[in-house]
C-alpha cells in the first residue's frame, strides 16, 4: 500500500506499463521536459527517452493519427489530448480510424491505443477545459471508454487500459488529480469494465462515474443524515457500462438517479437510465431521473458550481424519486 | 515538355518534371535521373500496365452489371501506380487511398480482393500485414497520418525499411495531410508522399486546391518536393526508387507529385461529362502511359508483336478469372458484422448476436 | 402542389431561399457544376453564380471553418458536407464554434447556419457513406438538428433552417432522396421544430426519424394486417425533440418502441427511451424498447439490411412490448 | 543579425528578416521597407508598449492574488502586437487567439474586458462588432478558418477591407491553420496571417513543429511569407501596413512571421524553468521590443525623460484602475448560464431555467 494522488498514481501505471512492456509509447503536447500540464507525466522522457515520450507537435488528429500508424506498426501508443476540449480535431481519426481498423482489417491489426483524455469541471479554468465528452465516444462503436475515480483504480486501469487489445478512451477526472489515496501495487481491484458500489444504501441507486462520483458521495452523506440510505456506484467504464451491478442495485432500491457532468440529450445518462427502465421495469417504483449539466456550453468558471450537477440538486432527485407518487 | 495546363502566373511548360520517356515513346535525359533497367524490366512494367488496365476495365464492366456496388477507376495512372510500385522493396510498407488497384497488383494481392470493397462485401479485402498494403482508406486524406506514424514506429526499429501513403490532388488541401507534412518534417520520417495528381478531385480541378504545382507544397514543410511525370513509368520508378531509397538511410520524407490524369469517371457513379470537356481528355489521350511503353520496346529494343499479344492474352485470362471470382463471391455472413467489431469480448457485441440468432436471421446469406 | 422527389424539393428550397435572400451562399465539394453528387444543389451555380455557390477546397474543417467567418461577416451559409461520414474532420469546427460563438458573443453573433448532411443506410454504398451521426450533434449544446421525411418537409425544412437564427445540421435521409411526393409550393406544413404523428394508431407508439419512419410505417402496415393498431411518430426535430406528441402518444397507447438506424449506445433513441420513460411512468405498461443499427461499425452494404432495424426486427418489438407480461 | 537561434541546416543570420531597428535602437534601412512614421507616431507607439505592459503585469498581479483563475502574459510581444495593431485601419477585422491583448488595445477595447475571460466570468469579454476584434479563440488554430471565411465575405461585399488573424508558432501544425492557407490561397482572401513566433508553444520550441523557418510555409500554399523582427515596432508595422493593403487592393494572403520571444511563462500556471534555460531569456532581453524604441526617441528624437515619465504615470493609473475594475467585477447570475446558448427559444434551456428557479440557485450570486 502507498499513499499518492491520482496524478502520481496515472504516472506510476505508465511507468510500471513502460517498463512491462517496450512497446509501449507517450505520445502528447508538452508530456516530455514539462512532464505534461497535470504532470502525470513527469520523470517519464527522463528515464524512458525521447524515443518514448514524444513531444508531439500541436496537432490532435496528428497525435491520433500517427499513434493508428504505430499500433499497425506492433506498438502500444499512449496519447495524451492537453484538455477535453481539445480532443475534437481528432475526431476524425478516432471515428473512423481508431474505431475501425480492427474490423476493416478482419482483425490483423491490433488498435491497442489508449487515449488519456483529462475531463470534467470543478477547477475554475477558462473555456474548453472543463468539457466531458466521453458521450460522444461512448455512443461510437469499436471504442470504449473508462474513467477511474481514485489513485488505485487510476493505478490499475490506466495499465489494464494499456494491455487491453481495442482502443481506450482513458477519461481522468481532472478535479480529483490532487487528492490522495491508498494504492495497492500488488493486486488490481477488478477487472477494467466492471462497476463498483462505492457505497452501499437500501432506498435509492445514484449511478454516476468521474468527477460526480466525488459530489454523489457527499449527497449521500448528506441524505444518510436525514435518514435516507442512498447506494453510490461507480460506473468505471463508460462503454460499456456495467448493467449487472446497476440492475441488482435498482432492483434492490426501485429507485433511480442518474449523475454526471455532461449535458444529459443522448447521453451516457440516458443510456443509463434508458437501458435501466428497460431491465429493471417493474422494479421501479418512480421514473429514473437524471441529474446532469444542462444543455449549454459549459458556463464560465465562476458559475460552474451552478451548472453542474451538485450535492443540492442531487438531494433533490433523491426526495423526488422517494416522493414519487402521482 | 508542355502539357498545356495553364497555372496561375505559369505554364506547365517552365516547372520542371522529370521526364525520361515521352509520349512518343522516345528515351529523354534528364540532368538528375537516369535509368538502369533493361528491356525485360521494361517489358514487365507494360505487362503490369496492361494487365492492371484490362483488370480495371472487368471491374467497371461488372459495376455496370450490377455486379459491384462501385468501382474507382484508375485508368490514366498505370504508370504512376506500377512505376511507384515497382519501385518498393519488399519489407517496405504501403498505405493506399481507394483507387491503387496497380500498387496492389505490385504488393501481390489477387485482383478479387481489391473488388471486394466494391462488391460491398468486406471494408478492406486482404491481410494488410501479409502484403504489406494497408486497407483502403475513403476517408480522404486519414492515412497520411497513419502512414507517418509507421514510419515513425520503422525509425524506432531501427529497421531500413520505406513508407509509402498514396494520395490525390484533392487530399492535399485536408488538414490531415498537411499535418502529416508537420509531423514528417519534424520527426524525419522515413516516409514517401505519392500524390497523384490526376487534375480532378471528383468534380474539382486542381487549381482549386492549390494554384502553385502540388510538389511546391513540401518546401514550406522543410522536405523536398519533385515533380515526375505520371505517364512516363520509367521516370516515376526512378524518382520513386531513390526517395525510397533516401528515407530507408535516413533522409527523411520526400513529396513526389505524380503528375497525370484521370481518363476515366472519378467512380462508376460519376458524370464527367457535367464538369470537364472532351477535349481535355482527348489531349491527354496522346499521353498515354502504356502505348509510350510499348512504342519505346517497339523502336528501341524491337520487341516483337507476339509478345505483346501474349500479354494480352494473359490479361484476358485474369480478367476472367476475376469474373469468376467476382460472382462466386459470397455474402458474408450476417453474424460477421459483430466478429472484429472488437478485440475482445464486450456485451452489446454478445447482445446484438443473441438478438440476431433469436430472430432467426443468422445463420442464412441474403 | 407540384410532385418532386426530396433531391428536387431541396434543390427548390434551396432556390427559394437564396432568391429571398442575397445572403444565402452555398459551400461544398462538388456542388457548383455537378450539382452535388446527389445533384441536390443541381443548376444553382450557373444561376446565382459562383459566389454564391462555392465549390470548395477538399476539407470539411474548411468548409465549416470558413462558413463560420461567413456568418460572422453576416452571411448564412448552407454547407454541404457530401456524405455522412465525412463530417467528423469538421467536428471541432462545429462543436467548439458553431455552437458556442452565438455564446461566447454574448448573442452578437448570429451563427445562423445550416449544415447539410447526406446521412442513413439503405443505398448500398461503401464504407463511410451510410452512417448517422446524428448523435453527436443531438447531444451537443448550442446546435439544432432535424430531418425531413418527404419533399414536402425537405421543401419547407431546409427554408426553415436556413431562416433560423441558430445553427442546424440539416440530416437528409439519403436512401429517401428520389422517392416522389406531392409539394404544397404556398403553406409549410407545421413548425420546424414540430414532430408529425405520420400514422395514427392505439396500441403501440413506434417513435423515429430520418431513413427509418419509411421501415416504421411498412411495420405499422404489416402490424396493422395482423390487427394491431400502431402510431408512428416521425421526430422530424432530432434536437430538440418535440415531446409534447411523443408523450401525448404514449399516453393514449401505453407502449413505446422506439426506432432508429445509429447505434443504441448514448444515442437519440437513448434519449427519447429515457426521457418517455420518466414522463410517461405511470402510462407505460410495458419497457420501452429500442430496435437500433447494432453496436458495430456500419457493416459492409451486402449485409447492411441485416444490420438495420428492419420491418421484422420492428414486428418482432411490438410483439414484445404488447406481449410484455413479467 | 544574428539571434542565435540554430536551426537545421541554417543559421538565423542567413535568414532573410525585415528589421528597422537594431536591438540598440539604431535606425537601419532595409532595400524594401522604409518607414514614414515621425517622432509622434514613434513616440506613441513606445506609449502603447508601455502601457500594455503595464497593464499585462497588473493582470499577472491580479492572478497571483486570486482575482483571476489565469493570465498569459505578452511580455516580450509588444513591439509584435502594437506593431500590427497600429498598422490596422479601422474598417479592418481581427482574429485573435488569447494573447493578443495589444490588439485588444489597439482596437479600442477596455483593458478590464480583456480580463473578463481569465477571470471567469466570460468566455468572451467584449463586443466582436463593435470594436471589429472577434472573440478570443483557445482552441488552437480555428480562428484561422474563420478570419480566412470572414474575408471571403468581404470579398463578396467589394469592401476594401482586411481581416488580420494572429496565432502563435505551434499553431501552424494544426490542421485548421493548414486548411486555411488552402483557402486563402485558392480564393485569394483578403487576409493576413500575422503568426507571434515567440519560440514556444509552452514547453514546446518552435522546432518541434517546422525545421524551417515558418514564413517559408506560406510559399508551398503559393502566397507570399515574411519575416519580420518581431520586436522591432517599426519594421512589424510597415511590413503589416503593406500587407493589408495588399489584401485591402485585391492581391491576396501574406504570411507574416514576427520572430519575437515569450519573455514570461506560457500562462500564470506554466512553470518555464522545467523546459528552458536561462540563459537564453537573459538574451533575448537585449532585444527588449520596448527599451530600444526608447533608445532611438532619446537618441535620435531627443525626447525629453519627462515625457517618458509622463507614461509611465498614465500606466500606473491605468493599471490602478484595471484593478479596481477587476475587483468590482460582478460574478455572472446563475441564470445568464441560459441567456445566449440559442438564438431562439429552445425547450432544453426553458426547462433548465425552471429547474435552476426552482432549485432556488437563480437570482443570487455564489
Ligand atoms: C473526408 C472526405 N471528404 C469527402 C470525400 C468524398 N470524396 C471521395 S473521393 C473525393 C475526391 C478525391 O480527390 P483526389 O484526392 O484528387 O483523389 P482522386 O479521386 O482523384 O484519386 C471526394 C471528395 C471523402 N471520401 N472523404
Ligand atoms: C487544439 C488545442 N490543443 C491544445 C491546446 C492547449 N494549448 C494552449 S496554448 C498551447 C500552446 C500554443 O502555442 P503557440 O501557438 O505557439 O501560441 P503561444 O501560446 O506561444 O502564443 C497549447 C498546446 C489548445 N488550447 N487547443
Ligand atoms: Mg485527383
Ligand atoms: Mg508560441
Amino acid at each position: 500500500m502507498a499513499q499518492m494522488t491520482m496524478a502520481k498514481a496515472l504516472n506510476e501505471g505508465l511507468r510500471r506499463a513502460m517498463e512491462n512492456n517496450p512497446k509501449v509509447l507517450l505520445m502528447g503536447e508538452d508530456i516530455g521536459k514539462l512532464g505534461g500540464v497535470f504532470r502525470v507525466t513527469d520523470g517519464l522522457q527522463k528515464d524512458f527517452g525521447e524515443d518514448r515520450v514524444i513531444d508531439s507537435p500541436l496537432a490532435e488528429s496528428g497525435i491520433v493519427g500517427t499513434a493508428v500508424g504505430m499500433a499497425i506498426r506492433g506498438y502500444r501508443p499512449v496519447c495524451e489530448i492537453q484538455f477535453d476540449g481539445f480532443v475534437y480535431p481528432a475526431f476524425d481519426q478516432i471515428v473512423s480510424q481508431v474505431a475501425k481498423l480492427h474490423s476493416r482489417s478482419d482483425g490483423v491489426y491490433t488498435m491497442g491505443l489508449v487515449i488519456r483524455l483529462p475531463y470534467g469541471g470543478q477547477i475554475g479554468a477558462i473555456e474548453h477545459h472543463s468539457e466531458s465528452p466521453e458521450g460522444y465516444f461512448a455512443h461510437t462503436a469499436g471504442l470504449r471508454v473508462v474513467s477511474p475515480t481514485t489513485p488505485n483504480d487510476a493505478y490499475w486501469m490506466i495499465q489494464q487500459a494499456i494491455s487491453h487489445d481495442d482502443p481506450i478512451i482513458f477519461c481522468e477526472p481532472k478535479c480529483r488529480y490532487w487528492e490522495k489515496g491508498d494504492v495497492d501495487l500488488d493486486h488490481p481491484p477488478r477487472g477494467l469494465f466492471e462497476a463498483n458500489v462505492a457505497r452501499e444504501g437500501r432506498d435509492v441507486t445514484v449511478v454516476t462515474y468521474g468527477p460526480s462520483v466525488r459530489t454523489a458521495l457527499r449527497a449521500a452523506d448528506a441524505a444518510a443524515a436525514e435518514g435516507r440510505s442512498v447506494e453510490v456506484i461507480d460506473a468505471r467504464s463508460i462503454a460499456p457500462l456495467d448493467f449487472g451491478v446497476m440492475v441488482t442495485s435498482v432492483q434492490k432500491t426501485g429507485r433511480l438517479v442518474v449523475v454526471a457532468e455532461a449535458p444529459a440529450n443522448a447521453s451516457v445518462s440516458a443510456e443509463i437510465a434508458a437501458r435501466l427502465a428497460e431491465d429493471c421495469f417493474y422494479s421501479l417504483s418512480a421514473p429514473p431521473l437524471r441529474v446532469t449539466g444542462y444543455h449549454t456550453p459549459y458556463p464560465p468558471s465562476r458559475i460552474e458550481e451552478e451548472y453542474l450537477p451538485s450535492v443540492d440538486r442531487i438531494l433533490d432527485a433523491i426526495d423526488r424519486v422517494i416522493g414519487f407518487e402521482s | 515538355m508542355a502539357i498545356g495546363f495553364e497555372l496561375k502566373g505559369e505554364s506547365m511548360s517552365e516547372i520542371p518534371l522529370v521526364q525520361l520517356l515521352t509520349p512518343e515513346g522516345e528515351r529523354v535525359s534528364h540532368p538528375d535521373y537516369d535509368t538502369s533497367l533493361g528491356r525485360d524490366d521494361i517489358f514487365a512494367m507494360w505487362r503490369d500496365m496492361t494487365i492492371i488496365r484490362r483488370l480495371c476495365n472487368e471491374a467497371t464492366s461488372l459495376q455496370r452489371q450490377g455486379q459491384l456496388a462501385l468501382w474507382a477507376p484508375l485508368q490514366g495512372q498505370e504508370a504512376a501506380q506500377i512505376g511507384a510500385g515497382r519501385a518498393l522493396a519488399p519489407n517496405d510498407f504501403t498505405f493506399p487511398s481507394y483507387r491503387e488497384h496497380g500498387i496492389a497488383w505490385c504488393r501481390g494481392i489477387p485482383p478479387e480482393n481489391w473488388l471486394r470493397m466494391f462488391r460491398g462485401v468486406h471494408h478492406g479485402g486482404w491481410d494488410p500485414q501479409k502484403y504489406r498494403h494497408s486497407v483502403p482508406t475513403i476517408v480522404i486524406g486519414n492515412q497520411a497520418l497513419n502512414a507517418v506514424g509507421y514510419a515513425m514506429g520503422v525509425q524506432r526499429d531501427g529497421a531500413e525499411e520505406a513508407t509509402m501513403v498514396f494520395f490525390g490532388d484533392g487530399a492535399t488541401s485536408e488538414g490531415d495531410v498537411n499535418e502529416a507534412f508537420v509531423w514528417a518534417g519534424s520527426f524525419d520520417a522515413p516516409v514517401v508522399f505519392f500524390v497523384q495528381n490526376n487534375q480532378w478531385a471528383i468534380s474539382e480541378p486542381t487549381i482549386r486546391q492549390t494554384k502553385i504545382p502540388l510538389y511546391r507544397r513540401a518546401e514550406g514543410f522543410g522536405f523536398p518536393g519533385i515533380r515526375v511525370d505520371g505517364n512516363d513509368v520509367l521516370a516515376v520508378y526512378e524518382v520513386t526508387r531513390r526517395a525510397l531509397a533516401h528515407a530507408r538511410e535516413g533522409g527523411g520524407p520526400t513529396l513526389i507529385e505524380a503528375f497525370t490524369y484521370r481518363m476515366g469517371a472519378h467512380t462508376t457513379s460519376d458524370d464527367p461529362t457535367r464538369y470537364r470537356i472532351d477535349a481535355e481528355v482527348e489531349a491527354w489521350k496522346h499521353r498515354d502511359p502504356v502505348e509510350r511503353v510499348k512504342a519505346y520496346l517497339v523502336r528501341q529494343h524491337q520487341v516483337p508483336a507476339a509478345s505483346f499479344d501474349d500479354v494480352t492474352e494473359e490479361a484476358n485470362t485474369l480478367a476472367a478469372k476475376l469474373r469468376d471470382d467476382v460472382l462466386s463471391m459470397p455474402n458474408p455472413e450476417p453474424l460477421s458484422i459483430f466478429e472484429h467489431a472488437y478485440a475482445d469480448v464486450h456485451p452489446l457485441i454478445e447482445e446484438g448476436k443473441r438478438d440476431m440468432v433469436e430472430l432467426g436471421i443468422a445463420g442464412g446469406g441474403h
